[in-house]
C-alpha cells in the first residue's frame, strides 16, 4: 500500500475530488496548510505599510492506496489540480506497510479501500 | 443603520469578501451623504418643482434647514434614509463586484434615482407635492419609498451580474454557500431592529404619543415575522433555521413600515407574520425557480415584503369601518405606488448597471472572486491570523 | 438588550452552540412579545384584580395604553423588561437544551410567571395595587422583579437540565469549558452597559432631572463591579480574568437597578462593589460546590446579585436619618420580597421545567449534544469556513 | 463610547491579545468613572480655583450636581469624556503593556492630567474660568480638550514603551502586523460613528435645533474622511484600503469635534475631508519615518486630527467675514491651545510612563509578549476553539 | 521506530488520549481534518437550499514510536476511539527510520520517547 | 528522497525559514498543530476554575528532499529552533520514495526542488 500525500491550490479541492471518484477513489483526508514552493507570493500593503505573504494558503490531502490504484489517483489529481501555472503543487508518494479499520479491527489492503 | 446592514451582509457572506462588504457599507453611506448634500435632498423635498421632480433650491445644501421646521434634522434623518436604500443593493451583489462600479452605482442611486422616486411619495413633508402622496398613497416610514426602491434595485444588479461561481451546479440546481458569521448577523439584525426604532418612531417627526403606538407595532410585526419565518423553515425545510428567523425579523420590519403608524395592533401581528412566510417562499422561489443569486436576500426581504407591507395596510388600517375610508380604494392606491416603484427602480436599475458594466466594468474576473475580494479589491485579510478552510 | 444578552451568553459559550444561542435570545423575545399582548401584560398591570394578580382587562392588548399616562410607550417598555426575564434564562441552560422545549417555557414565563411576580411589586404604576408594592417594597427598575425572577427560574431550569455532558470529573471536579469569543461576550456587556442607560433612567418614565441622578449610580455601580470582580479574579484565582470583570459589571448593574433612584452617590459604589465580589464567590460557590452547570453564571449575575442589591439599598437610602425612614424596617420589607420571589419564581420554574421534561423533553440526546446544537438543532453552522478545533 | 474603541482596537491588533484590549478598556472606563468622582471632576469643574487648575469643592461627587444647571446629567456626560481621553491611550500601547502598569497611569490620567487641561477650555461651562476659554479658544465638544490631549499621552507612551517585537526589521524597515478582525474593527467604527452624534450634538447640552445642524456637520466630515482616506491608500498605496477608510472616518470625526457647531456645512465637509488625507500621511509617516510603533494609528487620529480640526475651524467658520470676527486672530488663539495641550499631555505623559517605567514596570517581558497578552496577563484566550496560525 | 497516524471522531479525542497514557505513550500530536470515508456525510438545509456535508470533521494524531511500542498504541488507539459505527477511523503505519530530538540532538528510540 | 516532518515552537518558525533559506532549502510546507511532549502543559483558570492546557500549540514543517539535502536542512531546522528549552520540538526523517511536480509531471529528484 502507498500513502499519497498532495499539495494542491484550494480551489482545486473540488476538481481534485470529482476526478478521484470518477477513478473510484472514495476514501481522502483534507487538511489546510501553508507553503513555500516556486511561487513566490504576492505582495500586500496594510495601513499603508507594504508585506508579503510568501507562505500561501494550500490544502493537503492525504490517500492511503492499494498498489493498484497508486496510479489512477496520481492521474486523478493532476487531472484535477494542474492548471499548467507555478503553484499547481506536488505529490509525494510514501510506502504503507500497514494500515488497520478502526471500526472492524480489519488490516491491510481490505482495510484501506 | 448601516452598522447593522454591514454586519447582516458580512455575516451572511464568506469571510474572504467580509473587508469588502464592511468597505461598500461603509462608502455607500459616505459617498450618499455627500451625493445627498449636493442635489439628492434638493431633488426630493424642494417645494418647487413639479409631482415628478424637485428642482434645484436646495442644491449643495444651500439653506436646506429650511425645507421642514425641524430644520437640519429633517436633513440628517432624510440623509440616513437615502444611504439606507443604497445599502440594500450591496446585498444582493456582494462577493462579485468590482468596487469601483460600486463606488459609481452607489453615488447615482444616493444622487437621483431615489430621490426622485421618492419626491413622489414625501414632497409633502417639506411642503412640496408629489404625485403619489396626493393620489393618498400611504407609506409611513419607507416600506416602499426606501426599502422596495433598493430592493428592485438589488434585484437588477444581482441579474445583471450573474450568479456567484460555484451558486448552481452545471444543471442549474443552487447549492447552498454558507455565511461565515451567523453571531455576527444576529447581532446585525439586533441592531437594525433596535435602529428601527428610530427610523419609524422618529418619522413621526415629533415627541408626540403616536411614538408608542408606533414602537408597538413595529416590535410585534418583527417578532411576528421571526416566529412564522422560523417555522415555515422548520415545516417547509428540515429543522428550524436561524438565518431564516433572522431575515424574517427583517421582513416584519420592512413590511411593517409603511404602516406603522395607522395599521391596528393585531393588524400590525398580521403583516409581520404573513411577511415572515413570504420570506421564505420568496428567497427559496428567487434562488430555486427564478436561479438569481442573492447572497442575503435583499430582493426578498426588502423589495417583496416592502411591496407586500405597502400594499397589506389597506386591509388592517384603523380606520376601516369608518367613513370615508374604502379598503379597495386605498390597496388601490397603494397598488398604484407599489407598481410604479418597481418599474421606476427596476428599470433604473437595469439601465444603470448596464452602464457600468460596459464602461467601468460590473464584475470582477473569476479568479479575483475565487480567491475573494478582501485581497483582490483591498488587499486585506478580514480574519488575519485564523485558519479558514479555504475550500470546502 | 437581546443583543447584548445574545452576545455574552454565545460569547461565553462554545462555537458550536453559536447558532442556538442567538435563535434562543431572538425567540424567547419574539413570543414573549406576543405573550405579553395575549395575557401577560393584563395579568401585570390591570387595575382590576387583587393584590395577587390582575384580571383580563387588557386581554389580547385591547386598551393596553389606558393602563398609564405614558399610553402604548408604557407597554413597549414594559414589553422589554418580560423579554430580559425570559432571556435570562437561556445562558443558565446553554449548551444542551432542546429547542422546541425552549420555545414552550418562554412563553409561559411571559405569559404568566413573570407577570404575576410583577404585578406584585409593580401594579402601582399602572394605577393597580400588589401586596408587594403597597408593603412599601422598593425596586425601581427590577433588581428583583426583573432580574432575580429570571435568575431563579433559570437555576430551576441548570437543576432540572443537568451538567453539560464533560463538564465535571468522573470524581466530581468542575472542568472549565471555556467561552469562544470573547470580544463577542465583552461587546454584549458593553451594549448591555449602553442598555441600561435606557433601563434605569427609563424607568422613571419622565424627563426628570432624576434621569442624570439615576445614570450616575447606574454608572458608578457598573464601575465598582467591573473592578472588584477584577481583583477578587486576581486575589483568589490567578490572574486578573476578563471572562470574571465582565460579570462583574453586569453584578453591578443588577444590583443598582432596585435602588439607583434612591440609594446615595456613594451607596452606588458600595452596592457596585459588593456585587463584583459577591459574583465572583457565588459562580464559584455554583459550580465547584453546589455543582450547578451555569455556563454564563446567569443565577450569579440575576439572581444573586438581584436579591442582593434589593437588600442592600435599605442600607445606603438617601432618606437615612429622615424622620419616618427605618432601616430595619425596610430591610425586612425588601427581604419578604426578595423571598417571596425566589419561592415564587423557583418554585414555579422547578414544576414548570419538570413538566416539560417529562411531555415534550427538555434537553438533547449526549450525541447532539456532543456535535452541538447547532447542526442538530438548527442544521446551521455559526462560523462556516472559519477551522475549529472540534476537541480539546 | 467604551463599546467602540475596545472593538476598533481589538480588531485592528492581533487574536492573542484581544481579551487584553477588552479589558484595559473596561477598566479605564471603570477606574477613570470612580476617579472622575473621588476628584477628576472638581479639579475641571470646579467654579472656585484659578484659571489653571479647579479647587476640591466637589470632591468625592460632593454637591457635583450643582455644578451646572443640568445637575447629574452633566456630571455623567462630562465622565464619558474624562474615560474617552483615557481610553484613546490603550489603542498606541497595545499588545505589550504590563496591565497594573495600564491600571496605574489609567487612573493618574482621569485624576488629574485630563481635568487640569481641561478646566483651562472648559471650566466655563460650570460658571468657572479657565485661561484657555477665556482667551476665546473654540472646541465645542473637544477636539484638543479630549482626543489631542489622549492622543499626546498616547505618543508619549508608545515612544516609551518601544515597538511591539517583529514590527521594525533590523535595518528599520517597518513590517505590517496586520488586524485580527476587521469587521470587529467596522462595527466599532459604527458604533463610533453613531456615539459621536451623543458626544457632539450632546454637547449642545439642551433639545436646541442646533443639534441638527451639528449632527450633519458631523456626519459630514465622517463621510469626507472616509472618502479621502481611502481614496489616500489607493493612490499612495496599492489597493483602497479598509482599515485606512475607517482611519479615514474616525479622523473626520476628531477634526469636526472643535467645530461641530460653528463651522458652515461645506467647511464640515472640507475639515472632514483633509482629515481623512492627513490621517493616512500621518499614520505612514510615524510608522516609517519616525518609527513609533502605533498598532491602532491612535496618535494620528486623535492627536494629529485632533489638533488639526481645532486649528482648522479658524478657516471655514460660519462667522467669517461678520464683523469682530479675525480669522487670522482666531486662528492664533486656536493656535495657543493646541501648542499648550501638546506642551502639556506629552510632557506629562513622558513622566508618568517612566515613572511607571522604573517604578512598577510599563512592559511584559519578551516572552509573555510573543506568546500574547491574553494568556500571559489574564490566562484567557479570546477565541477558545479557533484554529489561529500562531506564527505567519 | 514506526509513525503512527489515526483518524478518528474528534470527540473520541479525550478517551484516546486517556488511553494512550494508560499504556505510557504520552507524546502526540493533533491536527484538525476533513476527511470522507464509508461514513457518507448529512444533509442539511441553509436558507431553504439543502446541502451536503461530505468532508467531516476529523482529528489527525501522529505518533512516533519505538517498534515494541506499535502494538500497545495501536490497541490503545482502537480502544478510545472504536464505538462500532461507521466513522470510527482508520490507523496507518509508517516505517520512520529517523527520529531527533531538537533540543538535545539526541537521535533515534532515544529521543523518541 | 527524504520527508522531513517537524514539530517546533511557533515563534521559531521565521527564524527556521531563515535559516532554511540559507541552505538553500527554499520548499516546504506548514500546518498548525497542538503536541504532547516533555513539555507539561500550563494552568490556567476561566472564570474561577483552574484547567490544564496540555496539547500545546506548534507549527508542523514538511520538507520533501533529496538525500544529499537531509543533513543541511535538519542542521537548519535544529539552528533556527533550538532554544535549550523543553518544547523545542523534534525531527521525523521518513523514505520518499516518490515526488511528482503536479504542473510538469517531472517526476523524482528533479521533482522536488
Ligand atoms: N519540497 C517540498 N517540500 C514540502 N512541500 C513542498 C515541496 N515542494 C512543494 N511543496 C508544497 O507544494 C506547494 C505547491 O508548490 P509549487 O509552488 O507548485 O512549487 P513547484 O512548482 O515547485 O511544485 C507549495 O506551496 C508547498 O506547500
Ligand atoms: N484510504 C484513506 N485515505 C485517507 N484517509 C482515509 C482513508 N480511509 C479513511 N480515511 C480517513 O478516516 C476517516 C474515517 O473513515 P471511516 O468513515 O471510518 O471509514 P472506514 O470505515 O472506511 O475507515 C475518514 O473520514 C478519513 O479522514
Ligand atoms: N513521539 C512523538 N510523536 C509525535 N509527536 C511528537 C513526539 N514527540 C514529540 N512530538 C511533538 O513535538 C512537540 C515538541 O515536543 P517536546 O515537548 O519538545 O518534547 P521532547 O523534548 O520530548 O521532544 C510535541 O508538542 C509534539 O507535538
Amino acid at each position: 500500500m502507498k500513502l499519497i500525500i498532495a499539495y494542491i491550490q484550494p480551489e482545486r479541492l473540488t476538481a481534485v475530488k470529482q476526478a478521484l471518484y470518477e477513478k473510484e477513489v472514495f476514501k481522502l483526508s483534507v487538511t489546510n496548510a501553508l507553503g513555500c514552493g516556486q511561487q513566490k507570493g504576492y505582495h500586500e500593503s496594510y495601513r499603508g505599510v507594504d508585506y508579503e505573504v510568501n507562505l500561501l494558503k494550500k490544502v493537503r490531502i492525504e490517500i492511503g492506496v492499494n498498489d493498484d490504484f497508486v496510479k489512477p489517483t496520481v492521474d486523478a489529481i493532476i487531472a484535477g489540480a494542474r492548471t499548467g501555472n507555478i503553484g499547481d503543487g506536488k505529490i509525494f508518494i510514501m510506502d504503507l506497510p500497514e494500515c488497520i479499520r478502526i471500526r472492524t479491527g480489519e488490516t491491510g489492503s481490505e482495510a484501506i479501500g | 443603520m448601516q452598522a447593522g446592514f454591514a454586519m447582516v451582509e458580512s455575516g451572511f457572506t464568506r469571510a474572504k469578501n467580509a473587508c469588502n462588504i464592511m468597505m461598500k457599507n461603509l462608502m455607500d453611506f459616505s459617498v450618499g451623504s455627500i451625493m445627498w448634500l449636493l442635489i439628492g435632498f434638493s431633488l426630493m423635498f424642494s417645494a418647487g418643482g413639479n409631482g415628478f421632480i424637485g428642482d434645484l433650491a436646495f442644491f449643495a445644501g444651500k439653506n436646506a434647514d429650511s425645507a421642514s421646521s425641524l430644520g437640519w434634522t429633517f436633513w440628517i434623518f432624510q440623509c440616513v434614509f437615502a444611504g439606507t436604500a443604497a445599502t440594500i443593493v450591496s446585498g444582493a451583489m456582494a462577493g462579485r463586484t468590482k468596487f469601483s462600479g460600486y463606488l459609481a452605482y452607489s453615488a447615482v442611486i444616493c444622487a437621483v434615482i431615489y430621490p426622485i422616486s421618492g419626491h413622489w411619495a414625501w414632497a409633502g413633508l417639506s411642503g412640496g407635492s408629489g404625485w403619489l402622496g396626493d393620489a393618498g398613497f400611504l407609506d409611513f416610514a419607507g416600506s416602499t419609498v426606501v426599502h422596495s426602491c433598493g430592493g428592485w434595485l438589488a434585484l437588477a444588479g444581482a441579474i445583471t451580474l450573474g450568479a456567484r461561481k460555484g451558486k448552481y451546479t452545471p444543471d442549474g440546481k443552487p447549492r447552498a454557500i454558507l455565511g461565515h458569521n451567523i453571531p455576527l448577523a444576529a447581532l446585525g439584525v439586533f441592531i437594525l431592529w433596535f435602529g428601527w426604532f428610530g427610523f419609524n418612531p422618529g418619522s413621526a417627526t415629533a415627541g408626540v404619543p403616536a411614538i408608542g403606538y408606533i414602537a408597538v407595532t413595529t416590535n410585534l410585526a418583527a417578532a411576528a415575522g421571526a416566529i412564522t419565518a422560523m417555522f415555515a423553515s422548520w415545516f417547509f425545510g428540515r429543522k428550524p433555521d436561524v438565518a431564516m428567523a433572522l431575515n424574517g425579523v427583517l421582513a416584519g420590519l420592512v413590511a411593517i413600515t409603511a404602516g406603522c403608524d395607522c395599521v391596528t395592533i393585531w393588524g400590525s401581528v398580521i403583516i409581520g407574520g404573513l411577511a415572515g412566510v413570504l420570506v421564505y417562499v420568496s428567497v427559496v422561489f428567487i434562488d430555486s425557480v427564478l436561479k438569481i443569486d442573492d447572497p442575503v436576500g435583499a430582493v426578498s426581504v426588502h423589495a417583496v415584503c416592502g411591496a407586500f407591507g405597502t400594499l397589506a395596510l389597506a386591509f388592517v388600517h384603523k380606520d376601516i369601518g369608518t367613513e370615508g375610508y374604502s379598503v379597495i380604494g386605498q390597496f388601490l392606491t397603494q397598488l398604484k405606488g407599489v407598481a410604479a416603484m418597481f418599474v421606476w427602480a427596476f428599470g433604473c436599475g437595469m439601465i444603470l448597471f448596464n452602464v457600468i458594466k460596459y464602461t467601468i466594468g460590473l464584475r470582477v474576473t473569476e479568479e479575483e472572486e475565487l480567491r475573494g475580494l478582501d485581497i483582490s479589491e483591498h488587499g486585506n485579510e478580514a480574519y488575519s491570523g485564523f485558519q479558514i478552510f479555504t475550500a470546502q
